[in-house]
């Protein structure tokens, strides 16, 4: 049996929810630390399993492997970390500014919510078949519209909400559209046979320009990244931080699912069309984030550019270990960015670039996190980013997209004069008069600190990296047949 | 005791260097008199040391042997091509240590006096003594990259010298103009030294490959390419004379005149020479010392050195007659219309300097007579010029001015000075039997015997010339009555200042009777032309009686006489405006090279680099237009996606 | 219903009348009878569905699409009360874009409909009776490898997770519930 | 543990140390700081001497080699799917650079003695920077070494733009982001290099043992040398440079200037000339060029400057371009002095960067033009000057010629794959600089230092404080022993560039 | 009179009405108006699935599987969807989506 983690999540969702039917309110506030518990125990039963080995449960309708493991590991993170993060807004710490409608209710709810969003994810990476690839991704976007219209007193909050199920919805129609072709085509709904039925006909092409659109919308590769900027700005910062990080994860397992297990054959075929839409992705992210001064909306456009890196990884095969890799850090480290946004916001109102001014004079220990959490998305080393992106580049090169290399290179000097915006805020210009320093709580600090110490460890530390490596081979092995004879 | 001096030779220039070191660290602040003892002293024992070596050479050697009898490797470029720091002893450079060791110490002595109570006084003789270190480094340098680091290095410690009083704008800029010039020049050694080290060094290898040994030149795998005894061997010359240079020239004849043009920035040959006038606004002893006997003449030290490539090219020997010939002329010409008393010394020196630039450029392989003439003028000349210096500084001094229309009438004021003064004119005037006439005689010889007519009827114009102005500074210093209150109230400088005029004195009497030639050139035979010295003696004789006619009586038959002349004494009073010549190309350069350049780098390299980030934001906030907010839009670029994935994977790929 | 020629009657006369429909929905501009039009399409659509063969199928998407979404709209329709009132005329750009964006994809999917070579077997062909129900079921529960237990265990997450989600934000602002 | 790790480990155990100080006492971080970079020198100093050492015992004949040589070499497997190590070593070439750096920074540290504004971040700051520097130098592994070379690069950014002056934010920004741009280039070109090789190994020396297809090093050489070349001021790369030192505090236009634009250079020599000989030979004729036009045209940009620093950054400009001359003369003496000029034109531009902060503090401007006579207040300063600028004008005695006669030798003495006429007319071109440089310097120099006194408040002006003299006495010194005896240079990186130009 | 429908026929159907609920999507004002036409292109999606599973992978159930879920999803979608309409018609008065624009703060770029 290896589908533990699930279950204790499933559990600690309905232990919140009933916590919420039976308990006073005042109590409520235990719903929070239940569930940071739950997620550590999932996490930790992750880990236990993959100690165990690979493995199947259902006759092979799960499927347990080192890479589930770690995308698991991602996601429950993720979740852990938002759980972290939200705890200031749900139990109505922040400072109240006329005008802004930054209250968080329903805590048990939320957390249901998120967690069930958090298991549909969890199931997405170990499904077989097309089916249960297709529920998992519903419940892996679904109540995530929920979640961003979930202040419903805001109306910045509703009109996200509102943006994103449209556009979701249509995706999700779209990828389906993709889905039902790729069943024709191969006859079959498990992803390994049909894995190995499909050739590169027109159709196919067709069936992947598709479900390009459902990857592209989780991952926010440009076109399909439009939402991206407005359901960030209008969500609450804790789920748009949940956004930027699990969903783009969950988008990650999906198109590991597809690409490697559906479209291994053709992965070659398609890289061209990968590299494009990953220059674009990149190019255009990068761009558009150095006009915008709010950091909302400049952390989505960040986000939309580290998707672009992402899908570097697909063209080679060997790809895989790096994109996993680059993934968890990426967790990490936009959650350490994130973690800082929503204490400023919580503590001070405030949201645009320039207030960060003066940050590391009142708070220099967090701006210095903040500053290693913005070099490390920039790709500077000895952060994780850095390794992380290099690994990706790599992958680049070796199947020949140097220009891609050069572009990804370019940008990431490009994405490092934003980054530096805001550092040049904190720490060059004067601050707002003589703030006194401004007291994190202790859910911020945990939370920035897990991460924080996850974002230098990952780089430095090889293990990560190696076992993921080793982990790995499997799913290259699977969509390796055509990457072989190519070679 | 013969070999210790030769093995020590490296003591000779270590010793000013000591002294600057005692200096900097001892004589500064309060304890600052002791420098120009400190200074002397050290001078003295290499003076000292000098005449040992010189008696050691004459009584051990054979004549004209020369020996590198010390070197240490100082920088390895590559193989055959380590440039030593060594000592090189031979006549000249012996003839070299003797005049700048023993110029060197009196100007010193003299300096004691002549500086005292000046502010920058140590700074004065750690000056004094950098350049002598430099100089006597460059007088022993046993390979042309030695030669040239001194180079440098004196041209450096005169940039100092002049620019010695610092708070005076034509004091810094007249050092500027020195280092400037000569540095200009300097390019041209440098390149020449390129050009020589490459191809000398590609005929060392490729006699190596070849199977020849190095032998052919010298014992083996010592063999450097810079090294004189290899460039002025027989087979390279032989080698570098086949090679195609540039402009029609041959490699050798290219070489040698780009190492001349820099021997001519520093001795300031035409049209090098704009740096040395200017160059008085130093402290008059160190004219004396550095732009009248030593660093100036190092640049025909430098000919002579290399004159067997020199002789072998034949065409870069007839540039050097040529420059030497017209700066003799045309600095004589300008000397003659100068009243500064130091500018009048200074154009004499090019004059002089030209003369043995001459004398080189008469010479050959076949009559070497002409470089013996021209270290034997080399030899005199340092002694009378530096005489009339000290002598000149001697009444500035006193009268605090350097106008010779504020002078007059000295000679009962200053016995001593005005005697020594008349000594070292009478000696540049080329009367015998003082120095000048013998060493100036033996250069017109060495023009004469090499046929080169024009040439000695222009040595021949200018000894008249020579004869001439210096006769009418001589007159109008000393003679006739007070033009200014200072020269009334002038008197007599101090013994240490006098005394150093009285050597040198003596040394321009006698200088002539040492047979510095032979020492230099042992075995070329020479013989007294008597049709040349009496035309020289003439010369002198025309020269003295036309300063006599025309400033010894009533001033206005000079007067008169330039008014007659008109553009033509104003074009010779004003140098020839080739001053404003080179500020006019200075300015050009300012104006169309620098100021663009600076401009370019701001306005279009640096431009175009904002500009990119300029691009970068423009198109940023462009397409963040895109970003409408409304949702169906959104909707149909995410549809356009598709369309667009499926015919890029459909057309462009396969 | 399995015979060919009744079969392919059937299929023309579902395929207009889904595609008028359709029609309708998109360019209707009285909200409310969009919505009837829609449930006309997904009627024909359950049409097309038995002409196909799938009884069961059509069954449901009677049922759980027209009796439960479509009704659902309705309320929504209801509850926003906008049925009945004009929807303004969208822009002109906008109906260009859609059309040409619209039409580009059904282009380019029709051409590469053309050039895929799919089973040369019409429905009729194929068109054999069997009772799938059994088989659906069994499936939907079973354990092995072929089974959907797990994709129906998740389904009824995403139920229960949307129907918290929806009840959360529709609900009415509770002042006690900050 | 090798030794050389202790060169990244203890100055960046100084950085957390001088973080770990109170806040009130500014006056403690000084000296921890002082005291780290000088354990730093003095390791740096004992392990030259060890090096040399070595290098006598391992003997035999280094002539024929072509894969350099590295002394205190450990290496510690790190990803090793990447083949990627933590393999540290140095050769004679490292050893100068690490010395050039460890001298550096300790006269930095002396020179921004007066720091008194958030102290605790500049010299957390400056550590880190220079933590960065030595790691590069000490990198075998390329990985290693790009990441350290990224890791010395950043902390510019803030250390210009909150300690700086004037546009600061702007010359920071400008400056980061130029050098990464830079360094985008570089990550293309290695990563390239390193797949080419089978994407089994970044350690370099097995790297060079690769024959790489002449059609990749005809795109990957050009990129790896415009890449390192920015940092190293090629033109038209060099614009970052003037803006950046004009802004940055007094310690990191030192560290910069002087240290940090060698990493340019150093990269150019150990990646791309020592990886790609062909590229090299197929590209030497245009860099060559370019650099010409950098040493010639960053001299006469340099003559109309009239702010001490930009006119120092000019000729930073002009002087680095002698660095990157050599490197394409592709011979010995091409590269020997190319080695030199970095360590010379390091401690030069320290010193004159040092002394434009002091002379700064003092008059409050930096501009030429106001500025007159100070010689007589400020004589020791006064005197560092001139010393700075002789060598900068390449004077016998001082570093400065020995690194530039031997690159114009080098220049001179050209290579088969470039026509001789044009590589000895662009070597005279630059030899031509000399003059120019003699114009600007004296030009600068006579301006502030000699002539009447401008301002009255001049002469109130107090000479060198002791860690002031210090700074400039070390440097001075370092000058002059090289100037004057250069085989202590020399005999240190003959032997690492024997093989490297054997490669030819 | 009509060829007999080929799969080709049917699936030119799905994609037909499949484009006319997008165009839907692009064009309705209404907010509902667009989920009507996102629930017909799943309608068509869902065809598209059914026409392979008789044409192509007929010996099995796999595809009606898939079609069960897919309406059990559109299910929890519309739900989802209707709430946050009600909670914007509540805000705005409107569910005229191209009204939803208030993010999107434009000339607010930084400097």
């Amino acid at each position: 049996m290896y589908i533990q983690p699930e279950i204790i999540v499933v559990v600690t969702a309905f232990a919140v929810l009933g916590m919420e039917m039976f308990l006073p309110p005042r109590q409520r506030v235990l719903q929070t630390p239940v569930c940071l518990l739950g997620l550590s125990i999932a996490l930790a039963a992750v880990v236990y399993l993959m100690i165990q080995g690979d493995g199947n449960f259902l006759g092979g309708q799960f499927l347990f492997d080192g890479v589930a493991g770690w995308f698991k590991v991602s996601f429950l993170l993720a979740g852990l970390l938002t759980v972290l993060l939200s705890a200031d807004l749900l139990n109505g710490r922040f400072k109240i500014v006329p005008g802004q409608n930054r209250v968080l209710i329903h805590r048990g709810e939320f957390y249901t919510v998120v967690l069930f969003n958090l298991v549909g994810s969890m199931f997405l990476i170990s499904a077989t078949n097309l089916i249960n690839l297709y529920v998992c991704l519903e419940l892996a976007t679904i109540p995530l519209f929920a979640l961003v219209a979930w202040r419903r007193d805001d109306p910045l909050s509703c009109e996200a909400g509102l943006k994103y199920i449209i556009l979701g919805a249509t995706s999700s129609a779209v990828v389906l559209f993709g889905l039902g072709l790729l069943y024709g085509l191969s006859g079959s709904v498990d992803l390994f046979t049909m894995g190995d039925n499909l050739s590169f006909g027109p159709a196919t092409k067709l069936a992947i320009a598709m479900v390009v659109v459902g990857v592209g919308f989780k991952l926010t590769l440009v076109p399909f990244h439009m939402w991206a900027a407005d359901v960030y700005r209008g969500a609450p910062l804790p789920v748009a931080a949940y956004l930027s990080v699990a969903s783009k994860a969950a988008g990650l397992a999906f198109m590991f699912q597809l690409f490697y297990r559906v479209l291994g054959n053709v992965l070659l075929d398609v890289s061209m069309a990968l590299a494009v839409l990953a220059a674009v992705t990149m190019t255009l992210g990068n761009l558009v984030a150095v006009v915008q001064a709010n950091v909302k909306r400049f952390m989505a456009f960040s986000a939309i550019s580290q998707a672009g890196y992402l899908i570097m990884g697909f063209l080679d095969p060997s790809g895989a270990p790096s994109m996993v890799y680059y993934m968890l850090v990426y967790v990490v480290t936009n959650m350490v960015v994130f973690g800082v946004l929503v204490f400023y916001l919580n503590e001070t109102g405030r949201e645009e670039i320039e207030d960060y001014r003066g940050l590391s004079r009142t708070n220099p220990w967090i701006a210095l996190v903040m500053m290693l959490g913005l070099f490390s998305l920039a790709g500077i080393p000895p952060l994780s980013g850095f390794v992380g992106k290099f690994f990706l580049f790599s992958v680049a090169s070796k199947a020949g997209f140097h220009w891609l290399v050069a572009v990804a290179a370019v940008n990431s000097t490009i994405s490092l004069y934003y980054y530096l915006r805001i550092v040049r805020q904190m720490y060059i210009e004067p601050g707002l008069g003589d703030d006194p320093p401004i007291r994190a709580s202790a859910s911020i600090v945990t939370a920035l600190a897990v991460s924080t110490v996850l974002m230098v460890v990952l780089g430095i530390v090889p293990f990560f990296y190696e076992t993921i490596y080793e982990q790995t081979h499997n799913w290259i092995a699977v969509a390796g047949i055509r990457g072989g004879m190519a070679e | 005791m013969t070999g210790f001096l030769f093995e020590n030779a490296w003591m000779i220039p270590a010793l000013p260097l000591i002294s600057i070191l005692l200096i900097g660290l001892f004589a500064t602040g309060s304890n600052a008199r002791f420098a120009g003892i400190i200074g002397s002293v050290a001078i003295g024992t290499a003076f000292l040391l000098t005449c040992g070596l010189g008696l050691a050479y004459l009584s051990s050697a054979e004549a004209g042997a020369s020996a590198v009898t010390w070197s240490i490797e100082w920088l390895r470029y590559q193989d055959h091509l380590v440039v030593s720091l060594g000592t090189l002893i031979d006549p000249i450079s012996l003839l070299l240590l003797f005049v700048v060791t023993s110029v060197s110490l009196l100007v010193h002595v003299y300096s004691i006096g002549y500086m005292a109570g000046d502010e920058g006084y140590s700074r004065y003789f750690v000056f004094l003594s950098l350049f002598t270190f430099s100089m006597l480094g460059l007088v022993l340098a046993p390979n042309l990259l030695q030669m040239y680091v001194f180079w440098e290095l004196v041209g450096v410690s005169s940039f100092l010298l002049i620019g010695f009083y610092y708070t005076l704008p034509e004091a810094i800029a007249a050092s500027k103009k020195a280092f400037i010039v000569t540095r200009f020049a300097d390019l041209f050694f440098l390149a020449g030294i390129l050009v020589l080290g490459f191809f000398v060094h590609q005929w060392i290898v490729d006699a190596e490959w070849g199977g020849v040994t190095a032998a052919a030149v010298q014992s083996a795998s010592a063999v450097q390419a810079l090294d004189f005894a290899t460039i002025n061997s027989e087979p390279v010359l032989a080698h570098l004379k086949d090679q195609p240079g540039v402009l029609g020239l041959d490699l050798l004849t290219v070489a040698m005149l780009l190492v001349f043009i820099g021997a001519a920035g520093k001795s300031a040959m035409f049209p090098l020479h704009v740096w040395l006038p200017d160059a008085m606004a130093g402290p008059t002893p160190v004219s004396a010392l550095i732009h009248a006997a030593t660093m100036v003449v190092a640049g025909v030290y430098l000919v002579a050195r290399l004159f067997p490539g020199f002789a072998a090219s034949g065409d870069a020997l007839d540039v050097v007659a040529a420059v030497g010939c017209i700066t003799c002329l045309f600095s004589a010409l300008i000397a003659c219309t100068q009243t500064d008393i130091k500018r009048v010394l200074a154009f004499s020196t090019l004059s002089q300097i030209g003369y043995m630039m001459l004398a080189l450029g008469v010479a050959s392989a076949e009559h070497p007579a002409g470089l013996g003439a021209a270290m034997f003028h080399l030899f005199t000349h340092a002694f009378f010029k530096a005489l009339l210096f000290l002598g000149a500084g001697s009444v500035i001094h006193a009268v605090h001015s350097n106008d010779v229309a504020e002078m007059g009438g000295l000679r009962k004021k200053m016995p001593l000075t005005h005697a020594t003064f008349l000594i070292a004119t009478i000696a540049i005037a080329g009367v015998p039997p003082l120095a000048g006439f013998f060493s100036k005689d033996e250069i017109l010889g060495a023009a004469l015997d090499g046929e080169h007519h024009l040439i000695f009827g222009v040595g021949l114009f200018v000894a008249a010339l020579t004869a001439f102005y210096m006769f009418r500074v001589y007159i109008l210093t000393f003679l006739g009555g007070h033009k200014s209150d200072g020269a009334a109230k002038a008197h007599e400088s101090p013994p240490i200042m006098t005394i150093p005029l009285v050597v040198l004195g003596v040394m321009s009497v006698c200088g002539g009777w040492i047979a510095v030639s032979q020492f230099v050139l042992p075995g070329v035979e020479l013989h007294a032309h008597l049709l040349v010295m009496g035309l020289s003696v003439a010369a002198a004789v025309v020269g003295i009686g036309s300063a006599f006619w025309l400033y010894g009586g009533q001033a206005n038959r000079a007067q008169t006489m330039a008014e007659s002349m008109g553009g033509i004494y104003r074009l010779v009073q004003n140098k020839f405006y080739i001053d404003e010549v080179y500020l006019f190309v200075t300015k050009m350069i300012f104006r169309f090279i620098a100021a663009p350049a600076a401009w370019f780098d701001r306005h279009v390299v640096d431009a175009v680099m904002n500009l990119s980030a300029t691009v970068v934001r423009w198109v940023g906030a462009r397409l963040n237009v895109l970003q409408t907010g409304q949702v169906q839009t959104y909707g149909i670029w995410m549809i356009n996606g598709t369309i667009l994935v499926l015919l890029f994977l459909w057309l462009v790929q396969r | 219903m399995y015979d060919g020629t009744v079969a392919t009657l059937f299929f023309y006369f579902f395929a207009v009348a889904s595609i008028a429909l359709a029609l309708g929905v998109v360019l209707g501009r009285r909200l409310l009878r969009s919505a009837v039009c829609l449930i006309g399409v997904l009627g024909s659509s359950a049409g097309l569905t038995l002409v196909l063969g799938f009884e069961f199928i059509a069954g449901i998407q009677v049922l759980v699409f027209i009796g439960g979404i479509v009704v659902l709209l309705l309320f929504a329709i209801m509850m926003t009360s906008e049925g009945h009132t004009f929807e303004q005329r969208p822009s002109a750009a906008r109906r260009v874009m859609g059309g040409v964006v619209a039409t580009a994809f059904f282009v380019v999917t029709l051409s590469v409909y053309v050039h895929t070579d799919f089973p040369p077997a019409t429905a009729e062909d194929l068109a054999v009776s069997h009772e799938d129900v059994h088989a659906i079921g069994r499936k939907l529960l079973s354990n092995e490898r072929d089974g959907y237990i797990v994709p129906f265990e998740v389904i009824s997450l995403l139920l229960l997770a949307a129907l918290i989600g929806g009840i959360v934000i529709a609900r009415k602002h509770d002042p006690e519930d900050t | 543990m090798s030794w050389l790790s202790l060169l990244i480990l203890i100055p960046f155990a100084t950085a957390l140390a001088v973080v770990a100080t109170p806040d009130s006492k500014w006056y403690v971080r000084r000296w921890v700081a002082l005291f780290g970079t000088g354990v730093v020198l003095a390791l740096s100093l004992v392990m030259s001497v060890s090096y040399m050492q070595a290098v006598l015992q391992r003997g035999g004949d280094a002539s024929m080699l072509t894969i350099s040589q590295m002394e205190f070499e450990q290496s510690v497997p790190w990803f090793k799917s990447m083949g990627i190590e933590y393999h540290v070593g140095v050769d004679g070439i490292a050893m100068a650079m690490i010395v050039l750096t460890a001298i550096i920074i300790f006269t930095g540290v002396l020179a921004s003695w007066e720091v008194k504004e958030r102290s605790r971040e500049f010299y957390a700051f400056l550590l880190v920077l220079v933590t960065g520097v030595f790691g590069v130098f000490i990198s075998v592994d390329l990985f290693l070494f790009f990441l350290f070379y990224e890791v010395a690069v950043l902390p510019m950014y803030l250390l210009i733009g909150v300690w700086g002056t004037g546009r600061k934010e702007y010359s920071a920004m400008k400056l980061t982001l130029m050098l990464m741009v830079g360094s985008a280039l570089v990550l293309v070109g290695m990563l390239a290099l390193y797949h080419a090789a089978g994407s089994q190994t970044f350690d370099l020396n097995k790297l060079a043992m690769v024959d790489y297809s002449r059609d990749l090093q005809q795109w990957v050489f050009p990129c790896v040398f415009v890449g390192f070349g920015v940092l190293g001021a090629l033109f038209p790369f060099h614009t970052w440079s003037p803006d950046g030192h004009a802004s940055a505090p007094t310690a990191v236009s030192m560290l910069h200037a002087g240290v940090l634009m060698k990493l340019g250079g150093y990269g150019v020599l150990r990646v791309a000339v020592y990886l790609m000989p062909e590229g090299a030979k197929q590209w030497a004729l245009f860099f060559l060029v370019l650099t010409t036009i950098n040493i010639v045209y960053g001299a006469y940009a340099a003559i109309r400057q009239t702010d001490l620093k930009y006119f120092t950054a000019y000729s930073s400009v002009s002087h680095c371009g002698f660095v990157l001359f050599g490197l394409c003369s592709l011979n010995l003496m091409g590269f020997k002095g190319a080695v030199i000029q970095m360590f010379s034109h390091g401690i030069m531009t320290g010193l004159f960067f040092g002394l434009i902060g002091m002379v700064y503090g003092r008059s409050k401007t930096r501009d030429l033009t106001k500025m007159g006579g100070l010689s007589k207040r400020i004589p020791w300063l006064a005197t560092s000057f001139y010393i700075a600028g002789l060598a900068s004008l390449g004077l016998p005695g001082l570093s400065g010629f020995v690194a530039e006669s031997t690159v114009f030798l080098g220049g001179f003495f050209g290579n088969p794959w470039v026509d001789s006429t044009t590589m000895r007319i662009c070597t005279l071109l630059a030899t031509s600089s000399i003059v120019v440089t003699a114009v600007y310097v004296l030009r600068g120099l006579s301006r502030v230092f000699q002539g009447p006194m401008t301002k009255s408040e001049f002469s109130q002006m107090q000479d060198a404080t002791i860690p002031e003299k210090l700074c400039t006495g070390i440097l001075v010194a370092t000058l002059a022993v090289v100037g004057m005896y250069p085989p202590v240079l020399i005999d240190l990186i003959e032997h690492a560039i024997v093989p490297i130009a054997n490669r030819f | 009179m009509f060829p007999t429908p080929t799969i080709t026929h049917w699936l030119t159907l799905s994609a037909l009405l499949f484009s006319i609920g997008l165009y839907g999507i692009f064009t309705r004002r209404n907010a509902v108006g667009v989920l009507l036409s996102i629930e017909m292109t799943l309608n068509s999606a869902i065809l598209n699935i059914l026409i392979f599973n008789r044409f192509v992978a007929s010996d099995d159930v796999d595809g009606q599987v898939l079609v069960l879920f897919i309406v059990a999803a559109a299910a929890a979608e519309a739900v989802v969807a209707l709430a946050i309409f009600v909670s914007f018609y509540r805000h705005r008065h409107t569910l005229d989506v191209t009204q939803a624009n208030h993010i999107c703060d434009q000339g607010n770029s930084a400097s």
